[in-house]
């Protein structure tokens, strides 16, 4: 067995007692880790355990304040910005490394360019860029540029950009926090085989199943010191998240409420269409949650970007509480009580250079406003109401948005679209990057939130979360609702089979 | 016996040759004078733009001087400025470039080339000899003094059968005008005499001409006297048979003349105009200066 | 450390940091005191001092402007021409004497002017946004388009303030004093305060904060970006007309060459003064100090009587390079 | 529609919108063609086409080294003075006369010329990376730098090529024809021809565009992110260079107001040629495009007979408003 194997490999690349401070703020506390030949190595911790920077560290990209890190035994001092690439140790970074204005095949070859005779050989390099995510299975074109791709796609290129170089170690993390079940399965399969030719992997994930899947050790992190290190064979999902959050978690998910038939509706979306949606029709009631569910690029954000003002119709009609939204008008339906949670983070949620305040507040200004001019202390109550409702964990409370965890920032997102005070509020992707523990917190506010008379549209790659928190759930197809499913209809098989094309029928 | 002066002379940043001229002559004649009056202060600062120019008299002023000489760059928005130096009772000396309102308000003294007459000589010197001619004209910048040779030149051709085909501005930068010329000559397939006004721009009338082999132009009107187009004049240069007069060195004048106002007490005050005076190959070596930068 | 230790510790560090930045611009603005003063003793008098701030009123107001097209994102190279179009079209209307009154006259030509300003910010506003041209073309053919239009205005000469009755009534709008400070210094601390009020604590100026740093971001947050860019231009409008007040009654005459590169000095102002030109962060008082440096620079240079005319242009191009590394080095060591 | 069908579309659609982007300067030049023959005949002529195409070497080929600038994320304020500097540079060493034989001391001077432009690059570069100071104030203060000096050295006035055997050596080079195309029709092919290959061909040119794009991922992908951009100004200096050995032999002669305003004008072409100010993506045959079509609104201007001289400025400001526009709806409306 791989765990057996794995067992008696030599250390590959190992930290000794590595602390880690951002301008006087520590947030790694003298963590060990080691990382054998051959083997797949979980690292999992809340939001903000420090993960990411502990990865960060190991692939050169930080320098650890103090400590030592060993390659192969031998003390090293990895080369920064990418450099330890030639020893071997490449990074697939949460947040995505990829410029706007290069194609596909240009990132994947950025800063490593096969020329001939000093001069490029594109044709080689598209050619070798195509292999590789077709390995993938990844149906990007090559060509694209960047800025066109969804994030599933940058994604996409991400990985084929790590897995093409011939390495030793690979750091993943969060490969899988905006990737299909299909996509993340490719991905597995090729992680085993380079696994099984020698390549060491880290893998960040908060995703339990594909730990628990994928791994053969798992190390946890809480507030920046190593916890435990153990076989995955000898866990649990709930050990495992015990040993992140440090307490026992109850169920994840709230008991569902159903909304009263007689319930008014109060977003009425009828025939629909933009470049890529058709005659999209469906009603949300008061106190409702709804589930979008589909395949990547099934037109779900397409959708609801089109509802939310944020894209143009073709044709169709968006009524909120009686009232006509005219069609690309943000504002209108924010003024309607709608709200729209991207799922983009980096580049349409959050000012990646400005403080938690100033994102948090951004949407919602008119609350903070005394005759026309803003109250700091105002904005500063918000933001401490919104850390405790959503655990918000920073260490420094001027840090700025970027230097923030990826889970910290989603939910520092969510909390600004919170602000806004909605009375119907999309919800795309909630728990992207999230932390069980965070998770379930976001789960029982969700609820809380129908129960309170909101309506609510969770649009979720994640299946268990689609089921586990909505009444009904609308699946997409190709720019098209074909189905809607309600009560004991909503399964994951059920689900599929609309999601896949194999079964329709009219949309409610 | 010698007293203690201090002159300010405050000018256009050298922005083309003639300017340039201007900035070169009244560097040496700053230190001509003070050779020649121990006690004596000159200092010379300039300016690239009306605004600026107005804050350098002010900081002349603040420095303590008891003249101020002035090229104004632009003479309308420097009234107030100078006014102010005027009101607190020093001698003032206007150069060339005059405000619509020139009179003893704004200055004691004020020394010119003759805008109007340096438009009216090259005009008649066009009318009498191609009286039939068909001209192209090429402008300075759009300031008041162009405006004035313009309306100058349009008197001198008055009565005679000249006719300005075009006037297009060449700002007296030499690449402009090298542009206008040759578009000029695209437009019109017969051009007899060129009037450009400022020897600079000559420079690119007679390099766009030379382009393009033309043989119809007869000859190119310029003016300023700089020593390239004055010594073309007196080597019988056919394209360029005469030059109009306007001697940047009349900042030094200006400054001579001032300087004599302070120490020599001898009445300076009122207008004081160079004659527009047409270089020919007869004369033009008085007017040749080999060593001056323009 | 207790927890709460911690907090004020952080917030002590983090205030550093962020005053550092702004105060940069500020040590540099020192420096060049301390040599102006070594240059010519009259330098550090509090006339030459007070001279130096009133005359860079003009940029100064207008680089005010320019910080809230900049922080969100923009760039407006009319400026300069927009000076000249406007204060030729109020001169046009005083001389033209359609109100016999003077003093109403006047109040009326200030209201034209303002309203002037912010129209011709407004076009360059809706060329930009909703022509979606890139605002340094659009701006540059507006700069084009204003310029000429002075030109055709003044026929190539001077357009100048001919009435003497106005003339005096007008004068102490730029060489009067209020309090003992001359007008002009008055005006730039009171348009620098409302600007700074409006940019750092009103909802438009964190909404041009987010439009210039992210514009996706910001339409994702229900702002709506065009119209946020828009003001931003009708401000700088509203600076150009402010900075036409104050230059007609001192120059009481324009022309086709009035404000001729103003627009590069306003931008130069701005960036000095530690406003980033890639949008995103707005320092109004930092621009205030940045045209204050540059209009230092020039005086200083005429005051010092050592250096050839020919070269100053080199030595405040050196000096300017100077300061920003000065104010570079002080950032980054601390 | 299959899996392959779909991917196939859209790859399909985004090649169009490439191309279509790249095609619009053209689009625009194609339309101010139409224009310049509806307002003049002889504008469509050969000769006159080919003198606008000569005359606007300087500011193309200067472009073509501000789309490297720009693409790298940068922007420099300098080539104008810089032309002026080098341009006297050149002269004077020729003036002196240090060696005897023409031939060779033209051959030195050309050498001596490319070198000094690159020199001038480096400083620019230098100071911008190294001394971390955004490119517009470093380069705003080299600008005066450059331009003081070449006013020392020309002590305000102009600097003339003497040596007439020189001068009639050296006038092909701008005014002779290499197989019927005027020289600098010919060197701005051959310049952007290089241009373009380093751009899109060579590793460097992939560099420069990922600096311009995100500098942090291009340093994360082990590129030196200072030395890409230095270089960008290297070559920016030896455009300069070459525009400096096409300016020379056609007046002779350079002042110290030789390249006044040709940094904006390179700039412009750039935008107008496609090539975004934020830096990111070049477009070399754009750039040469947009210098074209610069070149061409002042000559359809001057052509035309109804237009006022006062009102030339303002029109030509309309037009480059409109060409853009055309250009916009051109690529919105495919
Ligand atoms: N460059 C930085 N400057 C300041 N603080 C930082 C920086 N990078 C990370 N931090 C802080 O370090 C802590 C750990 O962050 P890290 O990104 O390692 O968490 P994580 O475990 O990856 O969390 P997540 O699951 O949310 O991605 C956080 O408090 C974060 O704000
Ligand atoms: N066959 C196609 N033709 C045109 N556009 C397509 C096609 N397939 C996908 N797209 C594009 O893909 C986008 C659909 O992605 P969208 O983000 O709306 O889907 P999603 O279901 O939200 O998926 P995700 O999980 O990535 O969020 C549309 O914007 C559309 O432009
Ligand atoms: O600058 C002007 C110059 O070019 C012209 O030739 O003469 C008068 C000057 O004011
Ligand atoms: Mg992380
Ligand atoms: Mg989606």
């Amino acid at each position: 067995m791989t765990v057996e194997i794995a067992d008696t490999a030599p250390v590959v690349l190992s930290a000794r007692r590595i602390c880690k401070s951002f301008s006087g703020v520590q947030v790694l506390f003298s963590v060990n880790f080691d990382l054998r030949a051959g083997e797949i190595h979980a690292l999992m911790g809340e939001n903000g355990a420090g993960k990411s920077t502990l990865v960060k560290v190991l692939s050169g990209f930080e320098q650890p304040s103090s400590g030592e890190i060993l390659l192969d035994g031998q003390p090293v001092i990895l080369p920064p910005n990418g450099a330890a690439e030639a020893l071997g140790i490449v990074i697939i970074h949460q947040e995505f490394n990829l410029a706007e204005h290069l194609t596909v095949t240009e990132s994947l070859f950025l800063g490593r360019e096969v020329t001939r005779f000093g001069v490029l050989d594109r044709k080689y390099m598209r050619a070798e860029t195509r292999k590789v995510l077709d390995v993938l299975g990844s149906h990007v074109d090559e060509n694209a540029l960047i800025s066109t791709l969804s994030i599933a796609d940058k994604q996409m290129v991400e990985i084929a950009k790590a897995i093409s170089r011939d390495a030793r170690v690979v750091f993943m993390d969060e490969p899988t926090a905006v990737l299909s079940r299909e996509e993340t399965s490719m991905l597995f399969k090729q992680v085993r085989k380079l696994r099984d030719q020698g390549t060491s992997f880290v893998f960040v994930s908060h995703k339990l199943d594909e730990v628990m899947e994928l791994t053969d050790r798992v190390t946890v992190l809480r507030d920046g010191q190593w916890i435990k290190t153990s076989p995955t064979s000898i866990l649990d999902g709930e050990s495992i998240a015990q040993l992140m959050v440090g307490r026992e978690l109850s169920s994840l998910y709230p008991a569902k409420v159903e909304p009263d038939v007689d319930e008014e509706v109060v977003l009425r979306v009828s025939s629909v269409s933009t470049g890529y949606i058709r005659d999209a029709s469906f009603e949300v009631r008061k106190g409702e949650i709804i589930g979008f569910s589909g395949m990547i690029g099934s037109g779900r954000t397409e959708l609801m970007e089109a509802i939310a003002g944020l894209r143009t119709r073709l044709e169709g009609e968006v009524v909120i509480k009686g009232q006509t939204v005219p069609s690309g008008d943000v504002h209108a339906a924010n003024r309607c009580g709608l709200a729209y949670m991207t799922k983009d983070r980096k580049s349409k949620g959050l000012l990646l250079r400005s403080g938690m305040m100033a994102n948090l507040t951004l949407q919602s200004l008119g609350r903070h406003s005394r005759h026309g001019y803003l109250s700091p202390s105002s904005e500063a109550a918000a933001l401490a109401k919104a850390k405790r409702r959503f655990d918000i964990r920073v260490r420094d409370g001027n840090i700025i948005a970027g230097r923030m965890s990826g889970g910290n920032q989603q939910k520092l997102l969510l909390a600004k679209v919170m602000e806004t005070d909605p009375d119907i509020v999309i919800i795309d992707e909630p728990t992207r990057g999230i932390d069980v523990g965070t998770k379930q917190q976001i789960y029982h506010f969700i609820s809380a939130l129908a129960r309170d008379g909101r309506s609510i549209i969770v649009v979720s790659s994640e299946m268990p979360e689609v089921i586990g928190l909505c009444t009904r759930v609308a699946v997409m197809r190709e720019g098209h609702i074909v189905g809607v499913l309600e009560g004991d209809e909503i399964s994951e098989q059920e689900i599929m089979r609309y999601a896949a094309g194999l079964k329709k029928k009219a949309a409610a | 016996q010698d007293k203690n002066y201090t002159i300010g002379v405050s000018i256009p940043a050298a922005d083309h040759g003639w300017t340039s001229g201007v900035v070169f002559h009244a560097e040496r004649i700053a230190k001509k004078l003070m050779a020649e009056h121990p006690g004596l202060n000159v200092i010379v600062k300039t300016s690239p733009d009306a605004a600026t120019q107005a804050n350098a008299v002010q900081d002349l002023d603040t420095q303590g001087i008891d003249a101020l000489v002035i090229l104004p760059s632009d003479p309308d928005p420097l009234v107030n400025a100078i006014k102010e130096v005027k009101d607190k009772g020093k001698f003032v000396a206007l150069v060339d470039r005059a405000p619509s309102n020139n009179d003893n308000s704004v200055r004691d003294l004020y020394v010119a080339g003759n805008n109007p007459a340096l438009g009216e000589v090259a005009g008649k010197y066009i009318a009498e000899k191609t009286p039939e001619a068909e001209v192209v004209v090429i402008r300075g910048l759009p300031i008041p003094i162009d405006q004035q040779r313009q309306d100058g030149f349009d008197k001198g051709i008055a009565g005679s059968k000249v006719k300005v085909l075009d006037r297009q501005y060449g700002n007296w930068n030499r690449d402009d005008a090298f542009k206008v010329m040759q578009d000029y000559l695209t437009k019109y397939p017969k051009i007899d005499v060129v009037w450009c006004q400022d020897d600079d721009m000559a420079v690119g009338v007679l390099q766009a001409i030379e382009q393009a082999k033309r043989t119809d132009i007869q000859y190119v009107v310029a003016g300023a006297g700089s020593k390239d187009m004055v010594k073309k004049v007196m080597d019988g240069d056919k394209l360029i048979p005469v030059d109009v007069l306007y001697p940047p060195a009349m900042v030094g004048t200006a400054m001579e003349l001032t300087a004599a106002a302070l120490y020599d007490q001898v009445p300076v005050h009122g207008n004081y105009i160079l004659d527009a005076t047409l270089v020919t190959k007869e004369n033009a070596k008085n007017f040749y200066f080999p060593d001056s930068p323009f | 450390m207790s927890v709460n230790e911690e907090t004020r510790e952080i917030r002590r560090r983090s205030w550093r940091d962020v005053d550092l930045r702004a105060v940069a611009p500020f040590a540099a603005l020192a420096l060049l005191l301390i040599v102006g003063a070594l240059v010519n003793p009259n330098f550090i008098g509090i006339t030459n001092l007070a001279n130096v701030a009133t005359r860079c009123a003009f940029i100064a107001i207008i680089a005010v402007g320019a910080t809230f097209v900049i922080s969100a994102g923009d760039l407006d190279l009319s400026v300069g021409s927009m000076v000249a179009f406007v204060a030729s079209l109020m001169i046009l209307l005083i001389n033209s004497g359609v109100i016999a009154d003077p003093v109403l006259m006047l109040a009326a030509a200030v209201l034209f002017t303002v309203v002037a300003g912010a129209l011709c910010g407004l076009a360059n506003g809706l060329i930009t946004t909703v022509g979606k041209i890139e605002p340094f073309i659009a701006t540059l053919g507006t700069m084009g388009i204003y310029r000429g239009l002075t030109t055709w205005l003044s026929q190539g000469g001077a357009i100048t303030l001919r009435s003497s009755d106005i003339q005096t009534l007008y004068r102490p709008a730029y060489f009067g004093n209020i309090l003992g400070l001359p007008v002009p210094i008055v005006v730039i601390l009171v348009v620098t305060a409302i600007a700074a009020f409006i940019l750092y604590r009103t909802r438009y100026g964190r909404h041009v904060v987010a439009v210039g740093s992210n514009s996706d971001v910001a339409r994702y947050s229900g702002i709506a970006v065009n119209r946020v860019r828009t003001i931003a231009f009708v401000i700088q409008g509203l600076c150009v007309a402010i900075a036409v007040l104050l230059y007609v009654p001192r120059l009481g005459s324009t022309s086709a060459t009035t404000g001729i590169l103003w627009e590069l000095q306003a931008i130069t102002a701005v960036v000095v003064g530690g406003t980033a030109l890639k949008g995103g962060a707005g320092r109004v008082w930092g621009t205030i100090c940045g045209a204050f440096i540059l209009e230092l620079v020039g005086n200083i240079m005429l005051l010092s009587n050592f250096i050839s005319e020919y070269l100053i242009g080199a030595i405040q191009g050196a000096i300017i390079i100077i300061a920003m590394l000065v104010q570079r080095s002080l950032v980054r060591k601390s």
